[in-house]
């Protein structure tokens, strides 16, 4: 990636705003604004891969925009941890880009030009929150994030999709505001600086127990990681048109959750400090608990959708889980879950969102049969749902093996059965609609003009499909980098 | 009151010892108690008597509500600008040493101007006050003559 | 010592003002009060407070209120509740106040710290400084001249306020509705 | 201090007493404004008692005269005065126009704030 | 023309002008005169606070040398609140033009006039060094006010002038009373001399009162909480305008005020031994917060409930003195500014409405998003600045007085700040959510967008808002400064 030009943290973080803005000032032409959603989609994923060069060489470019207080700056880093977020989000941002047009002018949706915007707005609020260099930064980010995907979540301004999005954006704000604020404001008292550092900054500042206080406000903070019992708002999030749902519940937003969650561990409590805390195994217990009730839940879901959300609230645990069993396998498995179960769970969003475009079906009892006239899609659906459960060959293997191993070297014998078992319930959830679609028959009485969604949909599930397949090979990149982590 | 002779013969007498009284305290001020506040009163008192004897449009055919308007503006504009030409002729806000060349008759000076100022000012302004209290009775039945119940 | 039979008189009609329910009375009442202060400002050596005092109280403020009664009923309604809240605010400024004498300095001593400090300055310096006998004529219009100036602002501030609230003609009726006729409750 | 001295001090705090609840308790607004003016005269009386000299004589320079009150409370309160005069005269311009929009001048009877009598008429200036 | 010579003009030019203003015929001339006025005032305040920040001005009226005559005495503290008051007059003034061409057609030289004389009492105030005189021109600022805020066109505008009147009235009779007393224990008036003379007579009832006369004097008209009760009403029926400038204002200058005489004159260190200030201030402070916050989540008049917030600000100041250390005051004064910024940019954003479609019910205003998007977008993100969103101006203020509770050791009050910040967001959330995710109600009228002449200036506020929440070197140092020239009572010392 050498050949690529290598330009500012701040540039990259700023072209998606950018973009917004445009399409928002080309409000009358729809033709303007999807050549705009294309650019700047393409140029973010340049500009993310331009800096992969020099992150793999070990170097960390920093950027400081402006210091609003003395101690307080606004700045910028990339770090390997948060290249993978941002490698992640723009890759998959591209491919969104495609679906999202084709779904939801087919879908017959209004208002396009705000939801362009929004969610280039939000892209842009991930890739801050990816390279920010300290705190105060990336809760700036994290607020832009909850704020700029209300109008999403509500896109539909129907009642109810306005009832789900106040539950969403409560929540978030609700979380940050009372917990993480102050645990922010903690961190600054008590060390007198925000900014990440290998290993931690709080060693040395806190006793165990205030840091054990310290990390329930961040990871309950953190609701964006959807920790029980702070994880409603995700299946309320559902009420979106799918490829929200798609781009950011699967990626942008919950992927920030455990990507501030894993972030936290290494670069500001450290896993060594974080060993220290007692709190911590109640954390990690809370975790665990909700990688086992989630999938629980999901089971009894009808819903395909709601049952991927609860498979989300599920697999984001396993990160939380990564993070906090404080040894460097089990956070390398966290951070390259991030990328196996973003691609994974991506692929299953798209492949639900094809099948309401074709069918109008919502209901996984209603699936009966439907592989064989939307047999890319389901195929697809069988691949992503292969990659969440982790069976090879898809890169979901990988990072699984590497969280197993870490409960296994921290000695959590808990952790390690609750995974297994996981595991088992992730079949019982992911499968059954992939084996209804194949071998059940077709209902009577279904129209004869049910057939594959449009191709500006099925390419885009199919290229995420194979991604998470090409994965199991290349997963050497997310290793690498999560590796260099603790370089 | 109106009909009363007496008190019209009366107040042909008094209302102008109520006005020499009053310019008496305004600019005697100096030497025994009174100023220009007093003053103001005092002869603002003198025309409230007449608006009350002779009603208030004569009184006001004497003193126009307008006229009134304007010179409350020009008393306090005349002790501000007394002011500031302490500042011009070099001295600071309000000091009258710059104004005239004798150290006593500058300050008299000064303090005879702002006094005046605030003379005029006080006067016009309980005039006008009164006027407005005074005239809204028979605004209100004007109105009720206009649209009765 | 200030004449003690001027204060209780004082005393007496400032009762009988918050008592009396017909605003008339309470007006003449105040007048009379206004003289009465007048009358104990004169005799604590303060000649021009005393004539401004009678000149206000008893004259402008009185013509005013009268000129506000002919437009409003001139009984007061008899007040219901919330007279405990208004006594014990007033118990409470009134036990401060009296805290704070305790520790005052002697009424009327010459060496008083009012006495000492500052107010000698106006005394001996205020005939050398400006040739002016009346001491309180020199401290009002040059010595605190500033003081003075925002007094004749706050004169013209009020005309420029009652000219902006009267200045207009009436218009609503609904005055008209309710003035009750003045014969009842003459308590 | 002695207790005649005290006393004098008291009886202007039972004044100023009796004003203030005047202006709190009652609901009329011309009696209110009447409390005002006498808690205010309190307050001015307390105000001159601290320039008063025993044996001392209102402070314009004549001969023969040694002792001299304080003059600069003279002052203070002359300024204080005009205040109470115009504050007074707002006031009571207030009530008329009260007068002429509710119809009654009985704070109490106007209730509180929240409740929503819509806009008021527009009003024709000249 | 040294500084010093020029700084009184701050306060007389809108002083002197008022007297043109008045006589002024139309509806141009009253408005650019006084337009004039307060950004000459403002240039002046502006370049009077570098000079006050190396060294206290002194400007003695009529050359009489204090305390004989009266002085103006101005360190980094009252220069600093100076020219926020003279900057939000000229900030504001270019919105007002066709806002009170609407609301006040006629006698427009009147009004100006009593407009400036607000601005230049509440100058006066501030700049002053003697306490009498702030007496004095406390009173002409609030006569002032009251005839503005009786300008209103709902006739509630009369019943809360009125009981601003009388509340206002008794307030500034406490500070009088408080003055009286010092004034017999000391036997001087001017502020610095009373700071000398002071510990002389410490410790005497007379003094202890005196503090508390003036404290609740000066708590009437900053609105602490108790003493709150004529602010919200005031606030809500007088026209726009006027609402603008006194959430800017007035209730920073009466707590100037206040915290001068806690700190200065009397010394902090007295002042809080002597009264339990430090948890008087801070219960009234803490419940100011919660309660303005709450009453303001229920409102449906959009005017209402940012008066209520306004409360609720004025508690986060009440607080941020309360802690009384360098910090606390930092943080104080702080938001003082900010506070100004924010309120400022959010009553010009509903004013804007209201002169769009005559109405600020929280029911009339939905679906107003579409058909207005820059004057709501505007108030969205001033309402920003009053939760406390890092980059805005509000950010910096709350970061303020929560470094200072935790330096204090009250860390409960990090948690009660975000709280009350938490609640900011609801009333905020509600007027976002009416005006954008609901329809416009069937049958009312199509609406255009507000006229430049009231957008302009708004925007122009809310990019302060976001430059002062970036940029904060103007606001903290002078801050800073301010605290330290009010705790250092040395450098107050002739």
């Amino acid at each position: 990636m050498n050949w690529l030009p290598q330009v500012s943290p701040l540039t990259v973080v700023l072209i998606p705003f950018i973009g917004a803005a445009l399409i928002g000032l080309a409000a009358r032409s729809w033709k303007t604004q999807q050549l705009i959603s294309w650019t700047t989609s393409a140029l973010f994923l340049l500009a993310v891969l331009g800096q992969l060069g020099a992150v793999l060489a070990g170097e960390t470019p920093r950027q400081l925009v402006w210091e609003i207080l003395p101690g307080l700056p606004i700045a910028f880093s990339i770090e390997p941890l948060g290249m993978i977020f941002a490698l992640l989000a723009s890759s998959l941002w591209i491919v969104a880009t495609p679906y999202a047009i084709g779904y939801m002018v087919n879908g017959g949706y209004t208002s396009l030009a705000r939801f362009f915007a929004c969610y280039a707005i939000a892209l842009g609020a991930a890739a801050g929150i990816a390279f920010a260099d300290n705190l105060l930064t990336m809760f700036i980010f994290y607020e832009i994030l909850s704020v700029s995907t209300y109008p999403l979540v509500a896109h539909t301004g129907t009642a109810k999709a306005r009832q789900g999005a106040r539950t969403y954006l409560g929540i978030l704000l609700l979380t940050s505001i009372c917990f993480w604020l102050p645990a922010m404001i903690w961190t600054f008292i008590a060390t007198g600086t925000l900014e990440f550092a290998q290993g931690g900054i709080l060693a040395g500042h806190l006793g165990p127990t205030q840091a054990g206080l310290l990390l329930l406000l961040f990871m309950f903070g953190t609701g964006k990681a959807a920790l029980m019992p702070f994880h409603r708002w995700l299946p309320s999030a559902m009420v979106a048109p799918t490829p929200v749902s798609a781009l950011l519940h699967a990626v942008a937003v919950v992927k920030a959750g455990v990507f501030v969650a894993l972030k936290l561990a290494l670069y500001v409590f450290g896993l060594d400090f974080l060993a220290e805390i007692p709190l911590t195994d109640f954390v990690l217990y809370v975790a665990t608990f909700t990688m086992i009730a989630a999938s629980l839940i999901a089971i009894h879901q009808d819903n395909l959708k709601a049952r991927l959300a609860y498979s989300t609230v599920s697999q984001l645990a396993y990160i939380v889980v990564g993070a906090l069993l404080a040894t460097q396998v089990a956070a390398i498995g966290g951070g390259m879950h991030m990328v196996m179960h973003g691609y994974g769970k991506i692929t299953l969003f798209f492949c639900a969102g094809a099948i309401y475009l074709a069918s109008h079906k919502t209901l996984v009892s209603e699936l009966d049969g439907i592989g064989r006239r939307m047999p890319f899609t389901m195929a697809a659906f069988l691949l992503g749902a292969l990659c969440v459960i982790g069976i090879p060959p898809m890169g979901g293997l990988w990072s699984k093996w590497h969280l197993v191993t870490g409960a296994f070297e921290a000695g959590h014998a808990v952790v390690l059965a609750a995974f297994l078992l996981s595991t088992l319930l992730n079949i019982a959830y992911l499968l059954p609609p992939v084996l209804r679609a194949f071998l059940k028959p077709l209902p009577e009485g279904e129209p004869a003009t049910l057939k594959e969604a449009p191709l500006m949909c099925v390419v885009p599930l199919t290229l995420t499909a194979a991604g998470s397949m090409v994965l199991f090979f290349a997963a050497g990149l997310p290793h690498r980098l999560m590796q260099l982590v603790f370089a | 009151m109106r009909e009363n002779g007496i008190l019209r013969i009366v107040a042909r007498f008094l209302i102008p010892l109520i006005m020499l009284f009053g310019l008496y305290i305004q600019f005697h001020g100096e030497y025994s108690p009174g100023g220009g506040f007093q003053a103001g009163v005092v002869v603002a008192a003198g025309w409230i008597l007449f608006a009350l004897i002779y009603g208030l449009e004569a009184a006001l055919k004497v003193i126009p509500e307008r006229v009134m308007y304007v010179l409350a503006a020009f008393g306090v504009l005349l002790y501000a600008i007394t002011g500031l030409m302490g500042v011009i002729l070099g001295g600071r806000y309000l000091d009258f040493y710059p104004l005239l060349p004798g150290e006593h008759a500058a300050q008299q000076f000064g303090i005879i101007t702002v006094e005046f100022g605030v003379g005029v000012t006080v006067a016009t302004v309980v005039m006008l006050i009164f006027t407005y209290f005074a005239r809204r009775k028979s605004e209100w039945e004007a109105l009720s003559e206009e649209e009765p119940e | 010592m200030i004449d003690i039979g001027l204060l209780t008189f004082m005393v007496v009609i400032a009762i009988a003002v918050v008592r009396t329910r017909d605003l008339f009375a309470a007006a003449m009442l105040f007048a009379i009060y206004s003289l009465l202060s007048a009358a104990l400002f004169a005799v604590l050596d303060a000649g021009d407070v005393a004539l401004t005092e009678a000149a206000v109280g008893a004259g402008i403020s009185t013509i005013l209120i009268l000129a506000v009664l002919a437009l409003a009923r001139r009984y007061e309604h008899p007040t219901g509740g919330h007279n405990l809240v208004a006594l014990l605010v007033v118990l409470i400024t009134g036990a401060a106040l009296i805290y704070a004498t305790l520790d005052l300095p002697e009424f009327g001593s010459a060496d008083n710290p009012a006495q000492v400090h500052v107010g000698p300055y106006y005394i001996e310096q205020s005939y050398p400084d400006m040739g002016v006998p009346n001491m309180v004529a020199a401290v009002l219009a040059s010595y605190r001249s500033i003081d003075t100036m925002g007094e004749a602002f706050v004169i013209f501030a009020a005309g420029l306020a009652v000219y902006a609230l009267l200045g207009v003609r009436p218009r609503s009726g609904r005055f008209r509705r309710r003035r009750e006729p003045e014969e009842e409750d003459a308590s | 201090m002695t207790v005649l001295g005290f006393f004098n001090y008291w009886v202007v705090i039972i004044l100023m007493m009796i004003g203030l609840y005047c202006v709190i308790a009652r609901g009329n607004m011309i009696k209110k404004i009447i409390g005002l003016n006498l808690f205010q005269t309190s307050v001015f009386i307390l105000f001159i008692s601290a320039g008063k000299v025993v044996g001392g004589s209102t402070p314009i320079l004549r001969e023969g005269v040694e002792v001299y009150s304080n003059p600069l409370p003279h002052v203070l309160i002359l300024t204080a005065i005009v205040v109470g005069v115009a504050i007074t005269a707002v006031g009571l311009a207030l009530a008329v126009r009260i007068q002429e929009a509710y119809g009654t001048i009985e704070d109490d009877h106007l209730g509180d704030d929240g409740e929503d009598d819509g806009p008021f008429e527009e009003e024709q200036r000249g | 023309m040294a500084i010093v010579d020029l700084m009184p003009f701050s306060v007389l030019a809108p002083l002197i002008a008022s007297g043109v203003v008045a006589l002024l015929p139309g509806r141009f001339w009253p408005w650019a005169i006084t337009l004039l006025a307060a950004i000459v005032a403002t240039v002046i305040a502006a370049l009077t606070l570098p000079a006050a920040l190396e060294s206290t001005l002194s400007y003695p009226f009529g050359n009489w040398p204090p305390p004989i005559g009266i002085e103006y005495r101005v360190d980094a503290a009252n220069a600093f609140v100076a020219l926020l008051v003279a900057g939000m007059a000229a900030l504001s003034l270019p919105w007002a033009k066709v806002s009170i061409d609407r609301e006040v057609p006629e006698r427009q030289g009147a009004f100006y006039a009593l407009f400036l004389l607000a601005l230049a009492g509440l100058l006066g105030i501030t700049l002053t060094g003697d306490a009498f005189n702030v007496f004095v021109f406390l009173e002409i600022s609030s006569l002032a006010t009251y005839a503005l805020i009786a300008h209103g066109r709902d006739r509630r505008a009369l019943l809360a002038s009125f009981r601003y009147l009388i509340m206002g009235t008794i307030g500034a009779t406490f500070l009088l009373i408080g003055i009286a007393l010092l004034y017999m224990m000391t036997g001087t008036l001017n502020m610095a001399d009373l700071a000398v003379r002071l510990p002389e007579v410490q410790h005497t009832r007379t003094v202890d009162a005196a503090l508390a006369f003036i404290v609740v004097g000066m708590g009437l008209k900053l609105a602490m909480l108790p003493l709150h009760l004529w602010l919200p009403n005031a606030y809500a029926y007088a026209p726009n305008f006027v609402t603008i400038f006194l959430a800017g204002t007035a209730t920073k200058v009466a707590l100037y005020v206040m915290v001068r005489f806690i700190f200065t004159v009397f010394g902090g260190e007295y002042s809080f031994t002597v009264l339990p200030l430090a948890i008087v201030l801070m219960a009234l402070g803490v419940a100011g917060m919660f309660a303005g916050s709450w009453v303001a989540m229920f409102q449906d008049h959009l005017k209402r409930m940012l008066a209520y917030s306004s409360v609720a600000q004025v508690g986060y100041m009440v607080l941020g003195v309360s802690l009384f250390s360098a910090a606390g005051l930092t943080a104080a004064f702080l938001h003082m500014f900010n506070h100004a910024l924010i309120k400022v940019a959010l009553f010009m954003a509903v004013g804007t409405i209201m002169y769009r479609i005559g109405s600020i019910k929280l029911q009339d205003i939905r679906g107003l998003g579409r058909q207005m998007p820059w004057t709501l977008t505007a108030f969205a993100l001033a309402g920003l600045s009053i939760i406390g969103v890092p980059t805005t101006a509000g950010f910096i203020s709350k970061w303020y007085l929560i470094l200072a509770a935790a330096e204090a050791g009250h860390w409960w009050l990090v948690g009660l700040i975000v709280i009350t910040s938490m609640m900011a967001v609801y009333y905020i959330w509600r007027v976002i959510e009416a005006a954008w995710m609901q329809e416009r109600p069937a049958g009312s009228p199509a609406v255009r967008e507000a006229p430049l002449a009231l957008l302009a200036p708004t925007w122009l506020m809310v990019a302060l808002n976001f430059y002062f929440g970036i940029d904060t070197r103007l606001t903290v140092g002078a801050s800073t400064a301010a605290a330290e020239a009010l705790l250092g009572v040395g450098g107050l010392m002739p």
